[in-house]
Order: C-alpha cells, then structure tokens, then sequence
C-alpha cells in the first residue's frame, strides 16, 4: 500500500517515501521526511489525546497552543508552529510558504481538530504573512518575534478574508492630532479572546480607501466579547467592538488607503489555501479510518470491505483528498514568488478542496453508518466544522465569480 | 415462508414500478404491430408500441421516422388521447395521457419527440389558439396523423430570446387577400418534413391596429415560397430538425391569428411536459437495458448483477425516475384538470432531463464497451438523454423561472463589473508583498 | 407564488389551495384544507416558538409533547398527533397512512424541528402500528388508547428499523414457565426515558426466529440509560439494557417468532417513509427561508436575488422539496392497502429523500453563508441532524440492495 | 490602480492555467503545419498541432486520422519523446511529455488516442518487453510513425477479464520454425488500420515447459490469416476501432516473447495515464469553447459571460480541471522518474474520466442547441468524453483496484443472497397486517 492512497505519515508517525507529497508538486524527491511529517507527528502527539474531551467541552487549551506554538523534534525547523511564516532573522522557521501548507496539512491528518488548526493557521499565516509582507521595519521587529514563538498572537476575523465582496463593519477616521479612530463590530475571530493584538481591516468614513490596522487588545475603545459559531469549538472565538477606539499611524499596515490591494486580497488568498491545507489532512484522515472500519464492520454477516460499492466509496475518498493536496501545494509554492500568486488559483483551490471534503464526509458517513469512526468522532465534529469552513472566506457565491472572471477576462 | 412466498409472489417481478400503476409498459423487442388504445378505464399498462421499438435503431440511423412507425402510432389513435372530443380528440383520462406518453418515448424516443410536437403541442396550440370551426381543417389530418406540423418559435440568433426574433408578417398586396409571411425559424423540430408550421411571428400593424405585437401563423409548407434545411444533431437522430426560410410565403386570411406574447406561456408549457415524459422513458429505458445486462453478464467471475456497486446505480436510478414520474403523473392530473401548474412543470423539467442525463451515463458505466456501440440502444440513449436537457427551454433558463415563482423577483441583469471594486481582481501578493510597492490612494 | 414551489403552508398557517398536497398524489382536490395543514399550524403554534431553546439545552419537554398528544383545531382528526394511526374505535384519530404522513411533513415544516418531530413519529408511527397491525385484542386495547391520547407512550430503537441488516443485539429465551427471558443492551431509543413500554425486537437463543416483544418500563430487568447521539437533542434518548428481563406470554406481538417477516419489515418500511416525511418538511422551510433570504441579502453590493448562481441553486431546493414529497404521499397511501406496500418502494423514498436533503442543505448553506438563516439556526441543526437521519434505517447501504433486488429479481 | 494593473497585466488573461505552467497550449483552428519539438528546457507552451485541430471535425466524421494529421505529428517527434534514445527515441523531460500529450488530445482527441496507443503504448510495451536490438526493426518504424501498432489484449467475452481471454500461440509445424496464432481480439484502437498488433495470447506450452501462462506476440497484420472489423463506436470516431481475428497467422521466432501476466501491468498502466491525459484535454478543450461561446453570446440581453450561473459553471470546471492536471503531470515526473506511480494513476483515471464528462455535460448546457449540433467542437468532445470512461479498464473497475491499494483486500466475491435472510425482500403489511395471517414458525 504506498502512501499515496493511505496519506501521507503513518498513524505512529512514521514516514513513508515521501516523494508524491514533497512540497514542489511535480518534483520527485525521495530523500528527508518532508515537513508534512513534523506537523503530523506534532498533531498526532499533543493534539489528538484530547481533542474529543476539548471539543464536547469547547474548550480552548492555552498550554496546547503554546507547547504547538514550541513544538520541535525531528524535522523541525527552527521555531514551532507559531512561527512558520516569521523569517529566521525574526526568531521564525522561514518556512516557504510550500512548506507551510504541508506542515498544516500534516498537522490536519494527525491532529483530527480542525477548531485548532484553524486557530494555528489563523496566528501563524492570516496574522502573521500581512505584517511580514506590508509591516513597517517597527512593525516587523515589534511582532513578528513574540508572534513566532507564541509569546505574542495575532487574530483575524473571518468576515475580512473575502476581499470586499461584503461591506466591511468597520470604519476608521482619522484623527485630528494624526492617527486613527476606528468604529465598529467584527464577529468570527478566532483566538479573540487570547490575542494580543488583531488585524483590522476598516474602511475610511469618507468613502476612500480601506486600511488595515493592527490594534493591540489593550488599546482603550476595543473590547473582545467571547464567542463564536458552533462550529471549531476548539478554538476560542470572539468579536471585536470598537468604539471610538484610537490608533496610532503606526497601526497603519501597509499602504494608507490601498489595504484593499494589499492585505485585503492578501487575506482571501491565504484564507483560500493555507485554512484548507489542515482540511486536506482531515480528508486523509477519514480516508484511512474508513479503509480500516469497513475491514472490521459487518454487513449482511459478511465484512464490508467485501462490498464493492463501499470500496468505489473508499476510493472516491482517497481520489479527493489526493486532488486537494496536489492543488493546496500548488497554489502554496506561488505565495514564494512575489507576483506569481494568483486569486483565481486560491478561489479554485478553496472550490474543490471545499466540494471533495462534502464528499468525502459524504461518503465517511455512508461508510461509518449511525456509529461513528474512531474514539473522537472525527466525523460528526468534522461534518460540523466544515459547514462553517465551506462558508468563510465568501463561499461559492465569491469564489466561482473570482474563478471565471479570470477565465472571462472580467471582473 | 410459504404464506409470505404467497403474499410475495406477485410483487418480485414487478417491484417498485409497481408505485406507479404502470409496469414495463412496453416489450422492447416484441412483435410488431399496431395496438389501438384501450378506452379510458382500460389499464394504462396494455399501452405499447413494439413496431416503433423495434425501428427505433432505424429512425436514429436514417434520421427520419419511418413511415410504418408513423402509422403504427397514428393508428393506436396516440395523437387524438390529449384532445377533447368536440375537436376530434378522445379526450383520454390522466392515466391513460401519462401512460401514452412514457410507452410512446420508451419505444422510440425521436418517433415520440416527432408525433408529440405535432399531434400534442401543435394540436394543442391550434386547438386553444385556433377558430374550433374553421381549423378543424387543420386540426382532422393532424390528429388523423395524416399531416405533420411543426412548432416554429425559435430562430438562429438566441434560443428562448424572443426579442430577438424578426419574423413577421403583414398583408399580402392584391386582391386576394392573406398574409405573407417572411422569416427564419431555425432548430425546429419537424422542421424538414413537416406539412404545416405553426409559427411565431412579429405582426407588421396597420395604422390603428391596437392589437397584439405577435401572431400565430399557420403555414402551409407545401409552397415555393419556403425553403428548408436539415440540421444534423447528436440524439433523437430520428426527430427531423432544422430550419425553415419563409420568403414572403403565403398564408391564408383565417390562419393569422394575433396572440399576446405572455398569451403563449400556456401553449408552450405543454412542451416542457412533453420533454419530461421523454426523459423519464428515457431513463426508465436506461435502466431496464441495464438490469437486462446486469443479469446477463459476468466480470471476473461475478454477474454483474450481484455486484453492489453495479446495484447502488440500479438503485440511485430507479429512486430517481419514480421521484420524477410520480411529479410528471401530477402535472399531467393538473393539466388535464384544467390548471395550468406552470410552477410544477418548470421544476419537472429541470429535474427530468438531467436526471436522465445521469442515468443514461450511468447505463454506458455499467454496459462499458457495449454502450457506447453505436447501434446499441443504451448509445443511443446516452445521446437522446442530453436533447431533452437543452430542447423547449434549456434546463437553466427553466431554473430562473422557478426562482421568480418562488418569490425571487424578475432576473435582473447587470454587468459583471462588481469584482475590481472588491479587491477581487487583483494579483495578490506574495509573503514579501509585491515586487514593487503600490502606489497610496489619492483622490 | 403557487404554493406547489413555496411550501404547503403559509408561514402564518392560512391554507392555500392544496391539490399538489392532497394526500392522494395525482388526484386532484381543491376543497377542505389537507392533514397537512393541521400539522404545520400545530407545529408552528406549538413547536417552533421554543425549538431554538430546547435544541441548545438539548432538553425534552414532556409538557409540549403532552400538548401536541392532544392537539386540535381546525382540520384536527378525533385525536392529537399522538394517536394519528390509531383507529377511532380505539380512540384515536384513525388517519390513513397518506393522511398521516401529511401531517407529519406540515409538523416538520412548521415546527423546525427534527428531534421532536422523530418523537412524534417514533411513538405515533413506529411504536403503534406495529400493535395495530399484529397485536392481540388485548394489546391493542390495553395499549393503544393509552397511547393514542398520550397518556402511554411507546419507544422503539431505530437500530431495529432495519431489518436483519446487522444482527440484534437482544436475545429471547423461553422461560420455564412460560414466557420469555430478554437479554441484552439496544441503544438509539428515542423517547426511552419516558416511555412507558418499548418495542422490541429479539432473536430466539436457540437461533431460530425473531420475535417482537412489548416490554413495559416498569419490568424487572428493564433499566433505561438515559443518553443518546449529538443528533435531535430535542428528543429524548436513552438505551435499554436488558438484563434476565422476564416478560409473559402476552408480551408478544405477534407470530412468535416470526418478527422477521412482520414487525421486522413492517418497522423498517415505516421507518424509510414516516420518519422521512418531516424532513420533507424541513426542506420546504429551508426553501422558503432562502427564498427569503436572498431577497434581503447583499452580495458584491446588490441582492442576492439578482445573482442567476443564487436563483439557480433556489431552484434546485424547491425540486427537491417537491420531489421528495410526492415519493412520500405515494408510498404513504400504499401502507393503506394492505399486501401493497413494498420495501423497495419504501426503500426508494428515503434513498432520494436522503440525497435530496443532503442537496438542499449544501444549498441552503450556500446561499446562507457563515449566517445561519431565521432566528433559530435551522441550517445548523439539520445539517447535524440529517448526518444521523441518512445513517438510520440501515443507510445507502442498506436501502440500495433493496431497492436493488427488486429490479433483479434477487434477493 | 497603475501600478497593480502593471502587475496584473500579464496574469489576467492566462488566469488560473498558470498554476501548471502550461497556457492555451493549441490555438485550435490556428494555421496549418507541424512544428518539431523544442528541445528539452525549450517553453512545453510552445508545443501545438493547429493542423491536427483543423482535421478534428474530419477525424471525427470519416472515422480515421487523416494521413496529413498521422504526419504532423509523427513529424513533431511526438512519437519518440516518450523514449529513451538508446531505443530511438528523444527521452523528453517530465514537462515536456505531460504538454505534449495534453497538446495533441487538445487538438484532436482521436489522432491522439490513436498515435498515443501506437507511439507510446505499443511503443513502451516493445521496449519494456522486447529485445533492445532485435526489436528495432519494429520500434523504429513506430517511432518514425511509418508503422501503427494495435495494443490488442481484450477480447469479445468481457472487457478486462483475462480469464475469458482464449486467443492462443502454438509452435508452427513444419521446418520454417515460428509460431502461429488463433483467436480474436476486439474493441481494439486501431485494429481496423494498424500494421502491427501487440498481442495478449496463452502459450501452448510443450511438456516440460515451466515458462509463463502468457506471451505477448507482435503479429504482423498485412497477411492473409489475419481479418478485421470496425466496430462504429459513439465518440472518438475518428479513431479506428474493432477486432482483429487470427487464423492461424504466422509469427516469427523472436516475436513471441513470453512474459508473466503480472508483470503486463506495468506497461498497461502507461494506457491509464493516456487516458487520463485525453480527459483533462477533452475537458480544457471544452472549458475554452465555453469562455469563447459565453464571451460572444447574449441571451435575454445579457452577455453570458456576465450571468453567475455561466460563471459558476465555468468555476467549478476549471478548479476541477486544475486539480486533474496537477495530479496527471505528477504521474508523468513519477513515470519519467521510472517509478510505477500505478495507484496514482488508477485514482487519476477515474477522476479525470469521469470529471471530463461533467465538464463537458456543462459545456453542452452553456452551449445549448449548438452543444448538440453535429459538427459543432462540443457536440464532438461530449461524445468523446465518455470514451476515456469505458477505455483502458472502467473507471468503475479501477475504483475496486484504489480501493485494494488503500488495503480493502481484494474483491470477495458471494452470491448476492443475503436479503432474504435479512426479511428485506418480504413484502411488508400495511396498517392492519397481511391480507391473511402468517403462520408461525415451525423448526
């Protein structure tokens, strides 16, 4: 059985040839464990003995998002999960951006918690890529440091990883001695309530321009209210009101004014690819719990693998996590080239990647019946989360617009 | 389990068709032979057409429907079951309507998309548009199947377009009176063959002339004034399509009827449940073929009929087609009642054709090699399926109706400009930002 | 707006006209108002006004259920809907099986809720027919009252609304005595904790035959475990564990030992048809509240309604809706008749109708976005709750071979 | 926006095809005339065949690749890039080859079908199995395109079965040495047309020898022991289909190798990718005729282009062809790497296959009438589409070998017997029970 078909890492953690999930696709490698491995072994080993208890209760676990934020071992580079994205003179990994989306993919298929996921790829890549891409030196070396090894993270609402395809809720004016005052409420923020700083998108009151600001969760005039969705219970999730919350022009990330073509289609391109890639590991996982149910479970006295219309289900399943990972590592490896990334290539990924996990849910549950797979039921949390997930970043009614204009020459 | 073999013996054979009152309603494959309908109260089950079965391979391969099939469906007194006696009908029960229909395309279903556009819509459209006196002239060889017609709506610039039409009509010069008609219709069923074409036209107003924009015109094609052409297409090879040139063709004084365009809808949906009843036969013909071969084949060893997967596809269609007849059946109890339920065919449509779409696909699946055979009848069939889904209205277009039935407004066009504005459009950056910074916003 | 797209019933419980929804698909009727009517004014009076609460709580009110057991009204048979099935000399409401199911699908569209409305039928449908159809007179006279008006209520596993699919998990011991010692443990019961008997079915130890046995809460041996799935929190849940549970003679229902070709079939045709019937319901609600909410809706700065993408997609949710109703009025009517019912058909109901949901929920939540539509979260909680109604009854599994077979004469 | 539109101005129209680096990689009805293979490092983009474009519709309708598209492309090289030098041919690198193959499917998935079978196919299987210098005198002309080779391994009883096979080799009587053949093998590309057939046959083994059960033969097809048939097929007409039956026709000495069948795998599964590779073209081809159809067409005086629902089509068909096309070009690295890669190409085939279909059913739809015009480019691809499903293994087939690959075991099979145990044939009772009462249970 080669793990093209199985996944990519092994239930124990350890690896297989790992040539088909070197982060270039298309390149053949057979040599070191790829990063893929790291992030699974990491999920597999701190996330996944708790997820069920965290999930029924949901409850955010700060001393697991640090040991993450840490996490080390064989293969790792030089900083944990929190630092992926930040540069290695900052104190990050310097992973590229390839690199990063199969350590989230890893961490997907061994940590089976996509609440948790999220919130890593919330801080590590929608937090973290805009400073680094748009920051201020100041801003740079201010939080790119702490943000890398946890002791600091970033929030990002989950309305703002859509471009302007919705009215953005908040506003900023500027204020009369310089600097900003921001106004407004922005729902769907994971790791709100534990942030030390958020990224906010608001549009200027005179109609001109949207900035983007980085607010830290002390400033006078911003609140955090706990809550969210149902849905990623394990992540912590809050909203953010600001009244007449002011901000310094250094808050300013990026461009004054023109954060609708930097981190505005920044956001909902990252969004698109890296919040999918633990998605991709997910679909693996469930791959492989099926191929292992239908070899244990009866049907009609006999076993269910004997079943040839359960095996073409099987195999529907591993067909559409194989498609998601070749196109999350694709479109990845193009964040590493400035001006080569594409949002028509990220809307498509988040299209298919979001359709192959409906059916491969879909087809999970057909297989798993009224029981579900595994000791954490991995299927019902994750048929949970991923209506939530199919719904961020715009959904189908933005994505399939941003693919076609592409191919239509409009827009 | 004696007693259970008992209770059970009557209904393993026929299964869940059995749902619908109407069993294996024809014999694909029988002898030939005409078999008149049975009058209302008959079973709807005795409908079947063998000789049309039986030539249906030939109609696809020749691109006509073969005169013997013609009369052996004109002779079944087919074409008089939708029409009330006062217009020379049988004015036939909903059942036996709906039981007429799915015989007639499980049989062939070009022969039936043919005689049905004649003898069912364009009957129709004379018999709601038309003098009941004066055009039973008309109406008399149509329903005898002694002449055909064709329902010419369309024309080459845009399919369900009508602003986009241009035929018209206005008085002929002269003293003989009549109209002359002068125009392109094209993709019309029958088109090449047919005797009669009821068509669409813009009415060319005298001064003063307060009436509707659009008429009917009932023209005889038998003149020199009208050429026509055929236009070769992927299924229903044997349903002649293609194209007719009216220039300045003659029609006479009773056959111009002035129409309000919305006037129409009513007429025309009788084409949508024509469509459906060919998609569901199709379907139900799909499938049967694909039991019959799953019972006689092996793979490695396995009949294919013991194969789950092969059964899951059975299965999938078989829940299908009932879902989908059981709503054609409805539409056909409103409609014979007398209600419109526009809403209802609309959705019916849009299902039927692409459900049959996918059970046809899944035919070929399971048939492999065989089905895409040419003269294999499940080929055939794959090609068929997919006419129905763009043929009277494509499914899509038919889809905004329903939403606009369902309280979603008119569509309302604008163009696609709204992307740009949102950042959509834009080349994102990579982890560095852009190669060169942007420019700041100055208004 | 004909109600054939927009639902059997206005939201406010005024009638429209309802030949479509007469209980005899393909029979036209323009005159009293359908059963449909009834359930969906009881279920949107009575039901949906608290369902947001109690599904959060996930809490079981027994004085609802007591109110919907004895509900009247306009259109309201001689009993509420708990005793829909039971004859009138019985005292109950003596509805045909077409009536009944209509009932049920305008409750489901009232009320919004698929836990109560399971309760319902679980108790109205599949623990009283059962009785009804094979019961004793004594059974049915000391049962069925009791039931009909809600004073009793009866409880069945929907693990056995599957046939012999996969083994039972409770065996039948003759007694010495006389009667029988039930062991064993059945999970899935909805209404356990309440109930004031359970429908069992058992194999015989000595592997012969099953035999369906009416066991009383109160029984020695009996103990009920409250708990159940995620799933239609708004029932009640529990498991029955049987323990040398010794129950008489008359605890029978039927041929000893011939459960497997009477109540065996019987509960899971009832099961594919009735339980399915309020989901056809919940799919007209979520029709019309996208209908709703694309009007309302802003996308890319103008309504969602003016989206083709958008309008299309409604589309396919009313076709859905209606589809799905008319294959449940038709195989409805046929539990009539007796000797016409047919698994496959049954079968093939909840086949589609499981798949047509399914659809209609990626669409709801397509149109609907990272908010949910109305104030009560329907998408959420029937996006979670349809996971276990399409696992029940055995699943795609299960039905596809039946359905199967009986197009090849195999079995 | 100056300087983003800098940025964009390159990307915009090549759009989201960039991910694979591979753009627009045959103006279809662009001029005529072959062009050579850059060599490798050279822009795969620059890889086309406009003539072979414009004799598609011919292909289609005669049913055979025209002789100036067979040399067009044997002309580019096309046929040698697949293999190494020391066997004459040009090894091309991983990009390379994968652009050449969609390039050539692009233009005509027939010439295609039919060249790949030949060239790369037959040609892989003579170079993997044969003699490395004895064979030249077939590989060469192959490669040279002066010859076409049939991969002839199924026969009339079931499609990829081996245990039905019953074509066999004997030693020829007499002195001349050699062998003979006897069987037939049918749905076979190019069988109708080809010089040579590669041929699945059982060794009649003479005692003692513990060789292997099966042989390949290459059977020269210009002698009189050999006929053949065409077999019309619904798409990919313009490749040569049929059956080829061996009457004891010769085979030289060298020509009959022996091989395990086991290890024919291997070089089967280069007509998996083939496949695979057709089908992403068929569907891109499709895709590209519905931009350019929405981008011309207006429909109740809305562009298609600017209607969502259009778009949404197109969205979805081109994420869905991104992801086949990054997986396809994967298997080709791993191949060219000389790794089987055979369970990615088993999850690629079925993917890609069935995935064409749905894009090209959407292109029918944006189409309308002109999506089921015969002559129209959709009309042809939605026929061919199809094809790649039922080709080189059923997709359906190839689900059950992932699914053992994923460690399912191998297929089981059991009568299908176990409803019946299960009381789910039983005819269940309605409200009141059964019409009479069963009788109980006696052991």
């Amino acid at each position: 059985m080669s793990h093209v078909l199985s996944g990519a890492v092994r239930d124990d953690g350890l690896t297989e040839d790992h040539g088909p999930t070197d982060v270039t696709p298309g390149a053949a490698s057979a040599s070191a464990p790829g990063p893929e491995v790291w992030g699974h072994r990491i999920g597999s080993g701190l996330v996944r003995p708790t997820v069920a208890g965290r999930d029924r209760a949901g409850r955010w676990d700060p001393a697991l998002f640090a040991a993450l934020a840490g996490a080390g071992g064989e293969g790792a580079p030089g900083a944990g999960l929190a630092g992926l994205l930040v540069p290695r003179d900052l104190g990050g990994g310097g992973l590229s951006a390839a690199q990063a989306a199969a350590v989230l993919e890893g961490l997907g298929e061994g940590a089976r918690d996509p609440g948790l996921a999220l919130a890593v790829g919330a801080h590590a890549v929608l937090a973290t890529v805009p400073l680094r891409a748009f920051g201020t030196p100041w801003q740079r070396e201010h939080y790119l440091p702490a943000m890398a090894d946890g002791t600091w993270t970033g929030a990002v609402s989950l309305r703002q990883t859509q471009g302007g395809a919705r009215p953005l809720t908040v506003t900023a004016a500027p204020a009369g001695a310089g600097g900003w005052t921001l106004d407004g409420t922005v729902d769907l923020v994971p790791g709100a309530p534990v942030a030390h700083h958020l990224l906010i998108l608001a549009r200027h009151e005179d109609g001109h321009g949207v900035s983007a600001f980085v607010v830290d969760a002390g400033t006078p005039g911003l609140r955090i209210v706990p809550g969210g969705p149902a849905a990623m219970p394990t992540s912590s999730w809050g909203t953010a009101v600001l009244d007449s919350c002011a901000v310094p022009d250094n808050a300013v990330v990026g461009t004054p004014g023109a954060a609708g073509r930097e981190t505005g289609p920044l956001l909902a391109a990252l969004d698109w690819v890296f919040t999918t890639a633990p998605w991709v590991g997910v679909m693996r996982a469930l791959t492989r719990d099926c191929a292992e149910h239908i070899r244990r479970t009866e049907l009609f006295g006999r076993p269910l693998a004997h079943s040839q219309s359960a095996r073409q289900t099987l195999a529907d399943l591993a067909i559409r996590s194989e498609l998601s990972s070749g196109l999350v590592r694709g479109a990845a490896s193009r964040f590493d080239l400035a001006g080569r990334s594409s949002l028509a290539d990220a809307a498509a990924v988040r299209l298919f990647a979001a359709q192959a996990l409906r059916t491969v849910l879909d087809g999970a549950s057909r297989l798993a019946g009224v029981d579900d797979l595994g000791d954490d039921r991995l299927i019902e949390r994750a048929h949970r989360d991923a209506l939530f997930f199919s719904a961020v970043g715009g959904g189908a009614e933005v994505l399939r617009p941003v693919v076609a204009a592409s191919l239509l020459e409009l827009g | 389990m004696d007693a259970m073999d008992a209770i059970n013996g009557t209904d393993r054979t026929n299964g869940i068709t059995g749902i619908t009152g109407i069993e294996d309603v024809n014999g694909i494959g029988g002898t030939d032979g005409a078999r008149a309908f049975p009058g209302n109260g008959a079973a709807p089950a005795a409908i079947s057409f063998p000789g049309v079965a039986a030539r249906a391979a030939e109609a696809d391969s020749t691109g006509r429907v073969p005169a013997e099939s013609w009369k052996e469906v004109a002779d079944s007194g087919y074409l008089r079951l939708f029409h009330p006696p006062e217009l020379g009908g049988t004015g036939a029960d909903a059942d036996t309507q709906s039981a007429a229909l799915e015989a007639l395309a499980r049989a062939c279903p070009s022969t039936y998309w043919s005689m049905s556009v004649s003898g069912l819509l364009c009957g129709k459209v004379i018999g709601m548009y038309g003098d009941p006196v004066e055009h039973r002239r008309l109406l008399d060889p149509l329903l005898a199947g002694e002449i055909s017609a064709a329902f010419s709506i369309v024309e080459r610039t845009a399919g369900s377009d009508a602003s986009t039409y241009r035929t018209s009509v206005r008085r002929a010069p002269g003293p003989n009176g009549g109209f002359l008609i002068r125009g392109e219709k094209s993709r019309i069923t029958n088109a090449p063959t047919a005797d009669l074409a009821i068509v669409l036209a813009r009415r060319e107003k005298d001064a003063g002339d307060d009436g509707p924009d659009w008429c009917l015109a009932f023209v005889d094609l038998h003149q020199p004034r009208v050429s026509r052409y055929d236009i070769p297409h992927m299924g229903l090879r044997g349903m002649p399509w293609g194209g007719m040139i009216f220039n300045d063709a003659h029609v006479a004084e009773a056959d111009v009827i002035p129409v309000p365009f919305e006037a129409l809808a009513e007429g025309m949906s009788w084409g949508w449940l024509k469509t459906s009843f060919a998609a569901v036969a199709i379907a139900e013909s799909a499938l049967q073929a694909s039991v019959r071969h799953a019972k006689q084949r092996e793979s490695f060893g396995r009949p294919l009929a013991h194969m789950e997967g092969v059964q899951a596809q059975l299965a999938d269609s078989r829940a299908q087609i009932d879902a989908t007849r059981l709503l054609a059946r409805r539409a056909v109890v409103e409609r014979v009642a007398g209600r419109p339920a526009r809403d209802l065919l609309a959705l019916l449509k849009v299902y039927a054709t692409e459900m049959a779409v996918e059970v046809a696909t899944r035919a070929v699946q399971i048939h492999g090699a065989y089905g895409v055979t040419s003269g294999h009848e499940v080929e055939r069939l794959y090609r068929d399926a997919e006419m129905n889904v763009i043929g009277s209205f494509t499914t899509n277009r038919l889809r905004e109706q329903v939403a606009e039935n369902l309280g979603a407004g008119a569509p309302v066009y604008a163009p696609f400009d709204w992307l740009a504005p949102a950042g959509l459009t834009a080349l994102p950056p990579g982890l560095d930002g852009f190669p060169r910074p942007v420019e700041p916003v100055h208004d």
